[in-house]
């Protein structure tokens, strides 16, 4: 694939978050890449900072409580939505970059039908009259696959099942065919055959409107069947960024590769076994390590992880497509181990 | 829907029964004949008044005779000293029977007020409703508009300088007892005021009909009402205008691009107006007993001034009619706002 | 409970209590409030020595009514003040009285015993110059505007008295007559004058500080009796359902379905003739008021409790203990009301508020506490002065419900804060 | 489901709000325009008369608007106000009589009272009448208005007026009087309906204006009892019309009427138009030499009445009247007790600077006024005529400071005063002192008193129930008698109730002692001392259940005795007996002070009687 300009591009994103006990930095100098088209994954623990990095993407998060840090750039057509003023975000939010949520439960309006909260989205962006909007919306929910669409298009939200109503908001956000489609985990509170029609959903209709999706979760099973490129993020940092079969085959962070072995796997061999776990928690936010933030837990860890935070930097001999966040990245040999890690030996499947 | 209305109403015949139990034997606890006749009493005018009251009569069908003043109706059944008396005859079901009829005196068939004797309680009450609607409605529609208003404002701008100077007055309203306003403000409102206008705009007190008195007797009532309602609805409605704006499809609605007016105003009111009207729903009854040290202060005839002067002068059968009004109003309230809480939330399914 | 309370002191809740400085402060101020009330209470149990008792209070501490602050009154007051403290002391002169029973706050006669001699030809002495003073001034037909009296001619009177300076006379007069007063005594007595007195002479500051121990008394009471009634019946019937239930909804339905006010007037009516309105003991003096209050007041608690131990209920931490074959009572107890304890805590302060301004309502509509002041009559007893323009009683009063009620107000909603995480500050 | 309609956005709710508030505040015009005719606004010290039938009236509210409808034969003297009064003739003139009534003694002791009425007088034009014109006064009005206190319908409220005076009237009640029930009669037959026609022996019609009324005895009241507005006359045809409304709708003979029914508003104000066929009455040119001083009769030999309207404005909060009264809204006003010093002068009684500047004219009105503390002489404790109890009611007179309550409470305007009647009458002591007087304070007797009645320090005596009514400070004026009587050791417990328990409380003689005011019917000192006369005992006038037979066998003589100086004698001698026996502490009597604002001509109080409003006018700086 020729390597066309991103779509997006996010360079140094810093959010802070102002709380009782003073401030806490969320993010921390996040930076990746997003082309037309494509789908790029953002995988992490749980609290290390991906929704927050979606949500200071469209600038979601309450103005009083959240510093963008003005050195932060999100690059969209030219702008950097990090400084834009309130109109000009108004302008791009749903209609050039749209967003889908978690919890399809509460993020529809509870005393609105379908059909006038499609509505409102076109009323914003589009000056179509009120019949074509109302057939627009119709077409949009025969698009997500909503049966019979003329009847639901008047009901209400909790007329609606889980997966019924995640179709809506999927087709709220893609009725005014934005360029760039962000999915806070969209399929985690579906069960899994629904969450597959989902993901496949997305897919076709990625391919039809040609939207590039930033697919956010913690399920790697669905990175796998989905995204192109991965980006992984622990305790506020962007630690690996590539191609998804690299990441997946050729991990270059430790972080990354316990992540893969934790993923449960089938079959009579692993049968029995304890899953492979990953020792220790994550650092809190309010008094984060010096050096590199995964050291207390990691296997591979030497003094200078714990002094000097490493850069993301390309892995050896790939380019710019594979960055790391490591001094001794998996690639290189293993370092001799010192003392302090010997109980935390961490080769996939050794354990007794 | 009407079969739950249905339903609700009989279950609460019962209740309804119990307010007028207990009101009507809590007057009786003291014998109200001799505790309401004036300076040369005699035993004679006692008599009188409590043969036209009817309290002559047994309260309830069961019950035990004083000798010294016979009930003149003789029990169906006599065990021991406790008669079993026809119950239409008891002034307890006779009661009753008038308010089913909702018959509380005509020109033909007089049912007269202790206090004024030439008057019908109905017509007493009549009368007394509409000054007191006149201060009620105004006071709950400014007071509901401008809370409403304080907590759009302060949860929008929640934690600016705004928020916290509209709450600090909030507290600080809430804080000087209710007596205190109204004082303060007959003082300050009338006579300094008028002092300063030269003419007068609100008087000190009093009441007369019509609309173009309004302002002059109802407005200073109104203000001070609203002045002392305002603040817990402001700290209410604030608290569920904020849980709302957390609440996700907020986030959905700025994702949509909506503007900020729209959010607040369509998506943020449309849905914190369920607390809302239920609250508003809640002072509905108190509508008519009015606030009672209000029109006891400024001497507006309305329904809390007639029953409290009523209870201060032992005017048996205003308290129990006004008492048996207020009970039905209240319980047809309750009910109302279920009703009208589902026509708001559709998310209610009226079982 | 005590565990209860053990758990609830190193929660969560607690630590972000105290951070909140404001509600710290205001807490402050509610202990003060109660360490002045609870001393003023000790005026029941040790008569004299501490504590101020319901005699003390009514005391004059000034024949006529005085402006708070040391503001002077009018001349026609200061004059009529001297001229009464000179007819008692004439009065007790010749009625061969002890001077004992002329007593103005710690001002006293200074012989104490007719007896001795030279005292008496001393206060005669002082009441003839008193009286002498006062017949001068009465040429004045309104000393507080003095025109002096003309001749026939219609010029000025030249032996015309100057008024102040007679004024300043007669009242050094009348001060001989006491008892001088030692430093600390004297600034005793400044402070009774200190916010002024009522028509009958009685001093505001004295008043006020008594009404704070009635306040606290009446909120103590009937917000711990509403709280606990409500709390086990909201509890009982949301656990038992059934009838239980049904009573207990019935019954609050009934109550709350006739205002406060009226369901008051009807109780205090029954109770007026019965064996509450003996004076003798003030404290039952108040069974009235707080009967009439509680049997409103449990509702708030009941609705709220009743609503949590609905959803206690469900919790498996219940129905475990019920597994374990507990008895139904000692889950309650034990297990569901436990948890509501900071729910209760948060009625107890906004039941705390509601109780003492019901207080003052009922007392400015003359049904609530008879024996002694509270902030409700001293509000009530000062309409009249209102609007002759004089506001001591009626602002002082005032003042310190204010600040008390707005500390529980800030207390409440920092409880609420730290205790309710639904709740939005 | 229901369909939901189109939900319009929450901002026509705000807005609706918003303009039904301007709609109001824009629909203020200013005050109503009035017409050229001369008006006064008048104020009512109550929440207004709670009926006009003088049949049912009993309060001073009642007869302050029943006596500008209705007439009496007698009516007080307008400007005549004599120091001392000795009987109804020093201050009478004949209203609807022609002369005054002629009275001559039987030889077998009863009195035989000549009357004859005016021929030109008519009742108001009404409806119940024929043609709806006013019919002419006759005889039989009198005798059908007077019979009507004797019909139950009206429960025999004003009754006690006539009782035991006019020959044949008390047997003739009797007659139509339904019997209770008692053990030996369990149900008496039911009374025959009542008839106006049967003849009553004491009234003898000589013409339609000319009759006699002949009386049991010679009652020196009945000169009184004929000016009170209870004995007004009503006509036949109203009553039988308008039945038991008629208490709103009121037909007399009087200088005003009540135009139509809306006039009256219950609780706020009524309107009285003047009688447009009023007969013609001028105005007094008769004054005692101090009205005259005060230029009172530059009005004389006018066709009164004066005004063409007067709006009686009803207030129960004296600080609301007040305001009026600054605010000109109301002519005239009575001084209540906390606004006295804003007026006056409290030492010399006479009007501030500022007031007198503007014009303000002043009058004080002495009232037949007998406020006491009284005990229940049959109380175990603190009743009866033993020397031990006689001395702890001395203790407790002596205890009690009125010159306190007078300077705290009634702006020191009260004349304090031994004995139980009050100025002007016969029997008042020289300057208030009586000779046997047990009035306080002297605190060193009253503890003498107190330890030789057995309680020294007030020990081992229980707590004494002290009843009073709430009214406006007489929860401070209680607080103020604890205090006084603590200081010899005697408790209190106070019982603020509402009048009518007070009274029934006394009436069951369950009040030990109670605080309570009596104010004379009329000037006649026999008035004051039938509180003592033992028939008269709860729930009488006698509160006291005072019972002693000589006290009963002198006030049996003075009630025929015509007033002198014997008469005056032994009325001093039955007060020095009471006063020895203490039933009651002391004695105040109040005066009133009216205020008036310079364009209101006429103007002369008096509490005594109520029908001047007819004498008032206004001059032409008066409000619009």
């Amino acid at each position: 694939m020729t390597t066309p300009s991103p779509i997006l591009s996010v360079r140094h994103l810093t959010t802070r978050f102002r709380t009782d006990r003073g401030i806490v930095t969320a993010i921390d100098d996040v930076s990746f890449d997003l082309y037309p088209g494509e789908t790029l994954g953002i995988v992490g623990e749980s609290g290390c900072g991906k929704t927050v990095t979606s949500k200071s993407i469209m600038r979601l998060l309450p103005e009083r409580t959240t510093i963008i840090d003005p050195s932060s750039q999100i690059m969209f057509e030219g702008t950097n939505l990090a400084t834009a003023d309130d109109r000009t975000m108004r302008r791009i939010r749903g209609d050039r970059i749209a967003m889908i949520f978690q919890e399809p439960m509460t993020s529809l309006n509870p005393v609105f039908t379908i059909g006038w909260q499609l509505d409102e989205a076109l009323k914003y962006h589009t000056d179509l009259g009120r019949a074509a909007r109302r057939s627009r919306a119709i077409e949009m929910l025969k698009l997500v696959e909503i049966p019979n669409a003329e009847r639901r298009v008047d009901e209400y939200p909790h007329q609606l099942s889980g997966g019924m109503r995640q179709r809506v908001m999927i087709a709220m956000a893609l009725c005014c065919e934005p360029d760039v489609l962000i999915a806070d985990e969209p399929t985690t509170a579906l069960d899994v055959t629904i969450q597959a029609q989902i993901l496949a959903l997305m897919e076709n209709l990625r391919k039809r409107l040609n939207t590039a999706i930033i697919l956010i979760t913690h399920n790697l099973g669905v990175v796998a069947q989905v995204c192109d490129r991965v980006a992984v993020m622990y305790a506020g940092r962007v630690i690996e960024v590539g191609g998804v079969r690299r990441i997946f085959h050729d991990p270059q962070h430790p972080y990354t590769r316990a992540l893969l072995d934790s993923i449960p796997k089938a079959g009579r061999k692993e049968h029995g076994k304890r899953l492979p776990t990953i020792e220790g928690i994550v650092p809190s936010l309010f008094d984060l390590p010096k050096g590199c933030r995964f050291a207390d837990r990691c296997a591979r860890c030497q003094p200078l992880c714990r002094d000097t935070e490493p850069e993301l930097l390309p892995a050896e001999g790939v380019g710019e497509s594979h960055l790391k966040r490591c001094h001794f990245p998996l690639s290189q040999a293993a370092p001799v181990t010192s003392a302090s890690h010997a109980a935390m030996t961490s080769s996939p499947g050794a354990r007794p | 829907m009407w079969s739950y209305v249905a339903r609700r109403l009989l279950y609460s015949i019962p209740v309804y029964l119990g307010i007028i139990l207990i009101m009507m034997g809590a007057l009786r606890l003291r014998d109200p004949v001799s505790a309401y006749l004036g300076k040369n009493a005699t035993a004679e005018t006692a008599l009188l008044k409590k043969a036209s009251m009817g309290l002559d009569r047994p309260f309830l069908p069961i019950g035990i005779e004083d000798p010294a003043e016979p009930f003149g109706i003789e029990p169906i059944v006599e065990v021991g000293r406790v008669g079993f008396y026809p119950p239409l005859r008891t002034q307890y079901v006779e009661f009753l029977w008038r308010i089913l009829r909702f018959d509380f005196g005509t020109a033909e068939r007089p049912y007269r007020s202790w206090q004024f004797e030439s008057d019908n309680v109905g017509a007493k009450l009549a009368d007394a409703v509409w000054p007191t609607l006149k201060i009620t409605i105004p006071a709950l529609v400014l007071t509901a508009t401008i809370a409403i208003l304080v907590g759009l404002l302060s949860a929008a701008y929640r934690g600016s300088v705004l928020d916290k100077t509209l709450m600090v007055l909030v507290v600080l309203g809430m804080s000087i007892s209710v007596v205190v306003f109204i004082v303060l403000g007959q003082v300050f409102g009338s006579s300094w005021l008028n002092g300063k206008l030269g003419f007068e705009l609100f008087a000190s007190n009093g009441y007369e009909p019509g609309i173009q008195n309004w302002v002059k007797y109802c407005a200073l009532p109104v203000i001070i009402g609203v002045v002392v309602g305002m603040g817990y609805d402001a700290r209410f409605y604030r608290a569920v205008m904020v849980e709302e704006t957390s609440r996700d499809y907020i986030t959905t609605a700025v994702a949509k691009g909506a503007p900020r007016h729209k959010i607040i105003f369509v998506h943020m009111l449309k849905n914190a107006m369920i607390p809302v009207i239920t609250r508003i729903m809640i002072t509905i009854p108190f509508l008519i007993t009015g606030s009672i040290v209000m029109e006891y202060q400024f001497r507006i005839p309305g329904m809390g001034k007639l029953l409290i002067d009523a209870i201060v002068n032992k005017d048996f059968p205003i308290i129990q009619t006004f008492t048996a009004v207020l009970a039905g109003l209240f319980i047809l309230t309750n009910i109302l706002t279920d009703v009208l809480y589902a026509l708001v939330d559709p998310r209610v399914r009226l079982a | 409970m005590i565990a209860a309370f053990k758990r609830l002191k190193a929660s969560r809740g607690v630590g972000k209590f105290c951070r909140n400085r404001l509600a710290v402060a205001a807490l402050g101020i509610i202990v003060l409030y109660a360490l002045v009330g609870g001393w003023v209470a000790l005026g029941d149990l040790l008569p004299g020595r501490a504590g101020i008792t319901y005699a003390q209070v009514e005391q004059p501490v000034w024949p006529t009514p005085i402006n708070g602050f040391g503001i002077p009154a009018t001349n026609e007051r200061r004059v009529e003040a001297a001229r009464i403290i000179t007819r008692e002391v004439k009065r007790a002169v010749n009625n061969g009285e002890g001077f004992t029973d002329i007593r103005y706050g710690l001002l006293h006669i200074l012989p104490g015993t007719a007896d001795s001699d030279t005292e008496l030809d001393r206060l005669s002495t002082l009441i003839e110059e008193s009286e002498d003073l006062y017949d001068q001034l009465s040429e004045f037909d309104d000393l507080n505007s003095p025109e002096p009296p003309t001749l026939d001619d219609g010029a000025p009177d030249p032996d015309s008295i100057d008024v102040p300076s007679t004024i300043a006379r007669l009242e050094g007069a009348v001060r001989q007559m006491f008892a001088p007063l030692s430093g600390w005594q004297s600034l005793k007595q400044s402070l009774l004058h200190s916010l002024g007195t009522d028509r009958q002479g009685r001093s505001n500051f004295l008043r006020v500080i008594f009404s704070i121990k009635v306040a606290l008394q009446v909120g103590i009471v009937v917000a711990i009796i509403s709280v606990l009634v409500g709390t086990f019946l909201g509890a009982a019937a949301a656990y038992f359902g059934g009838w239980v239930d049904h009573a207990v909804v019935w019954l609050y339905s009934t109550l709350s379905s006739m205002p406060e006010l009226i369901l008051l007037a009807v109780l205090v009516y029954a109770f007026s003739g019965s064996v509450f309105d003996k004076v003798s003991n003030p404290w039952l003096a108040l069974v009235p008021v707080y009967a009439a209050m509680c049997m409103e007041f449990w509702i708030g608690p009941c609705r709220v409790i009743r609503g949590e131990t609905l959803k206690l209920k469900e919790l498996e931490y219940v129905q475990a203990a019920t597994a374990i074959g507990f008895g139904r009572f000692y889950i309650l107890l034990k297990h569901v009301i436990p948890n509501t304890v900071h729910l209760m805590f948060i009625n107890f302060s906004l039941l705390f508020i509601a109780a003492i301004k019901f207080e003052v309502v009922l007392s400015f509509l003359g049904l609530g506490v008879k024996v002694g002041p509270s902030w409700g009559r001293m509000i009530q007893e000062s309409t009249q002065e209102v609007i002759n323009g004089i506001f001591w009683q009626i602002g002082a009063a005032t003042v310190f419900m204010f600040v008390l009620v707005l500390a529980f107000n800030i207390v409440s909603d920092a409880l609420q804060d730290a205790f309710d995480p639904k709740h939005v500050g | 489901m229901m369909r939901r309609p189109r939900s319009s956005t929450t901002c026509s709710l705000l807005a609706g709000a918003v303009g039904l508030l301007v709609a109001m505040l824009a629909l203020s015009p200013v005050a109503a325009q009035s017409t050229g005719e001369k008006f006064a606004r008048l104020p009512i010290r109550s929440d207004g008369p709670k009926s006009l039938d003088p049949a049912k009236g009993s309060t001073s509210y009642d007869n302050q608007v029943v006596c500008q409808i209705y007439e009496t034969l007698l009516q007080y003297k307008y400007l005549v106000r004599p120091d001392s009064v000795t009987s109804y003739e020093d201050v009478s003139e004949p209203l609807l009589l022609a002369e005054m009534p002629k009275v001559s003694d039987e030889a077998d002791g009863k009195q035989v009272w000549k009357f004859k009425l005016r021929d030109d007088v008519f009742f108001h034009d009404d409806a119940c009448f024929p043609g709806g014109k006013g019919r002419k006064l006759a005889t039989d009005d009198v005798f059908y208005s007077w019979k009507r206190l004797a019909d139950p319908k009206y429960e025999y409220e004003n009754y006690w007026l006539l009782q035991d005076t006019i020959l044949g009237l008390d047997e003739f009640k009797e007659k139509f009087a339904t019997r209770q029930p008692s053990k030996s009669e369990p149900n008496p037959p039911p009374p025959p309906p009542f008839d106006y026609a049967a003849p009553v022996e004491g009234f003898r019609k000589v013409s339609d204006t000319e009759f006699e009324v002949i009386l049991k005895k010679s009652v020196v009241r009945f000169g009184w009892v004929i000016s009170m507005f209870q004995t007004s006359i009503v006509a036949r045809e109203a009553v039988e019309k308008y039945g038991d409304t008629l208490g709103k709708h009121p037909v007399g003979t009087g200088p005003f009427i009540l135009k139509n029914e809306s006039d009256w508003k219950p609780g706020q104000n009524m309107i009285l138009h003047r009688n447009p066929n009023y007969r013609t009455e001028l105005y007094p040119s008769e004054a005692t030499p101090k009205e005259k001083e005060q230029g009172l009769l530059a009005s004389a030999g006018q066709k009164l009445p004066l005004l063409d309207r007067i709006e009686l404005t009803f207030y129960t909060p004296d600080p609301v009247m007040w305001q009026d009264f600054q605010d000109r809204k109301i002519a005239l006003v009575q001084v209540p007790a906390e606004y006295f010093e804003k007026a006056f002068v409290k030492r010399t009684k006479r009007l501030t600077k500022e007031y007198s500047d503007n014009g303000i004219q002043a009058e004080a009105v002495p009232l037949l006024d007998f406020i006491f503390r009284g005990f229940n002489m049959e109380d175990p404790i603190l009743g009866g005529y033993d020397e031990k109890r006689t001395k702890i009611r001395q203790a407790i007179s002596l205890a009690v400071d009125l010159d306190e309550h007078n300077d705290t409470f009634y702006n020191g305007i009260n004349v304090v005063y031994d004995g139980p009647i009050p100025p002007p009458l016969d029997g008042f002591p020289k300057n208030g002192k009586a000779p046997n007087s047990f009035r306080g304070p002297n605190l060193r007797k009253a503890r003498e008193l107190l330890a030789e009645a057995g309680y020294p320090e007030g020990r081992g005596l229980p707590e004494i129930e002290y009843y009073t009514s709430k009214g406006s400070n007489q929860a401070e004026q209680t607080q103020a008698e604890i205090r006084q009587l603590a200081r010899i050791g005697i408790r209190l417990n106070p019982k603020m109730v509402d009048f009518s328990e007070l009274i029934e409380a006394i009436n069951q003689k369950k009040a030990q002692m109670f605080g309570f005011a009596w104010g004379s019917d009329y000037p006649d000192p026999e008035n004051n001392l039938a509180l003592f006369y033992s028939r008269n005992k709860a729930p009488g006038a006698n509160h006291y259940n005072y019972d002693r037979p000589e006290f009963d066998k002198l006030y049996e003589q003075i009630i025929v005795m015509k007033p002198g100086p014997e008469r005056t004698r032994i009325i001093e001698q039955m007060r020095d007996m009471v006063i020895a026996d203490v039933p009651f502490v002391g004695s105040m009597a109040r005066t009133r002070f009216y205020l008036a604002h310079p364009f209101l001509k006429n103007f002369k109080p008096s509490e005594d009687f109520y029908n001047w409003f007819k004498y008032l006018d206004v001059d032409a700086s008066a409000p619009r």
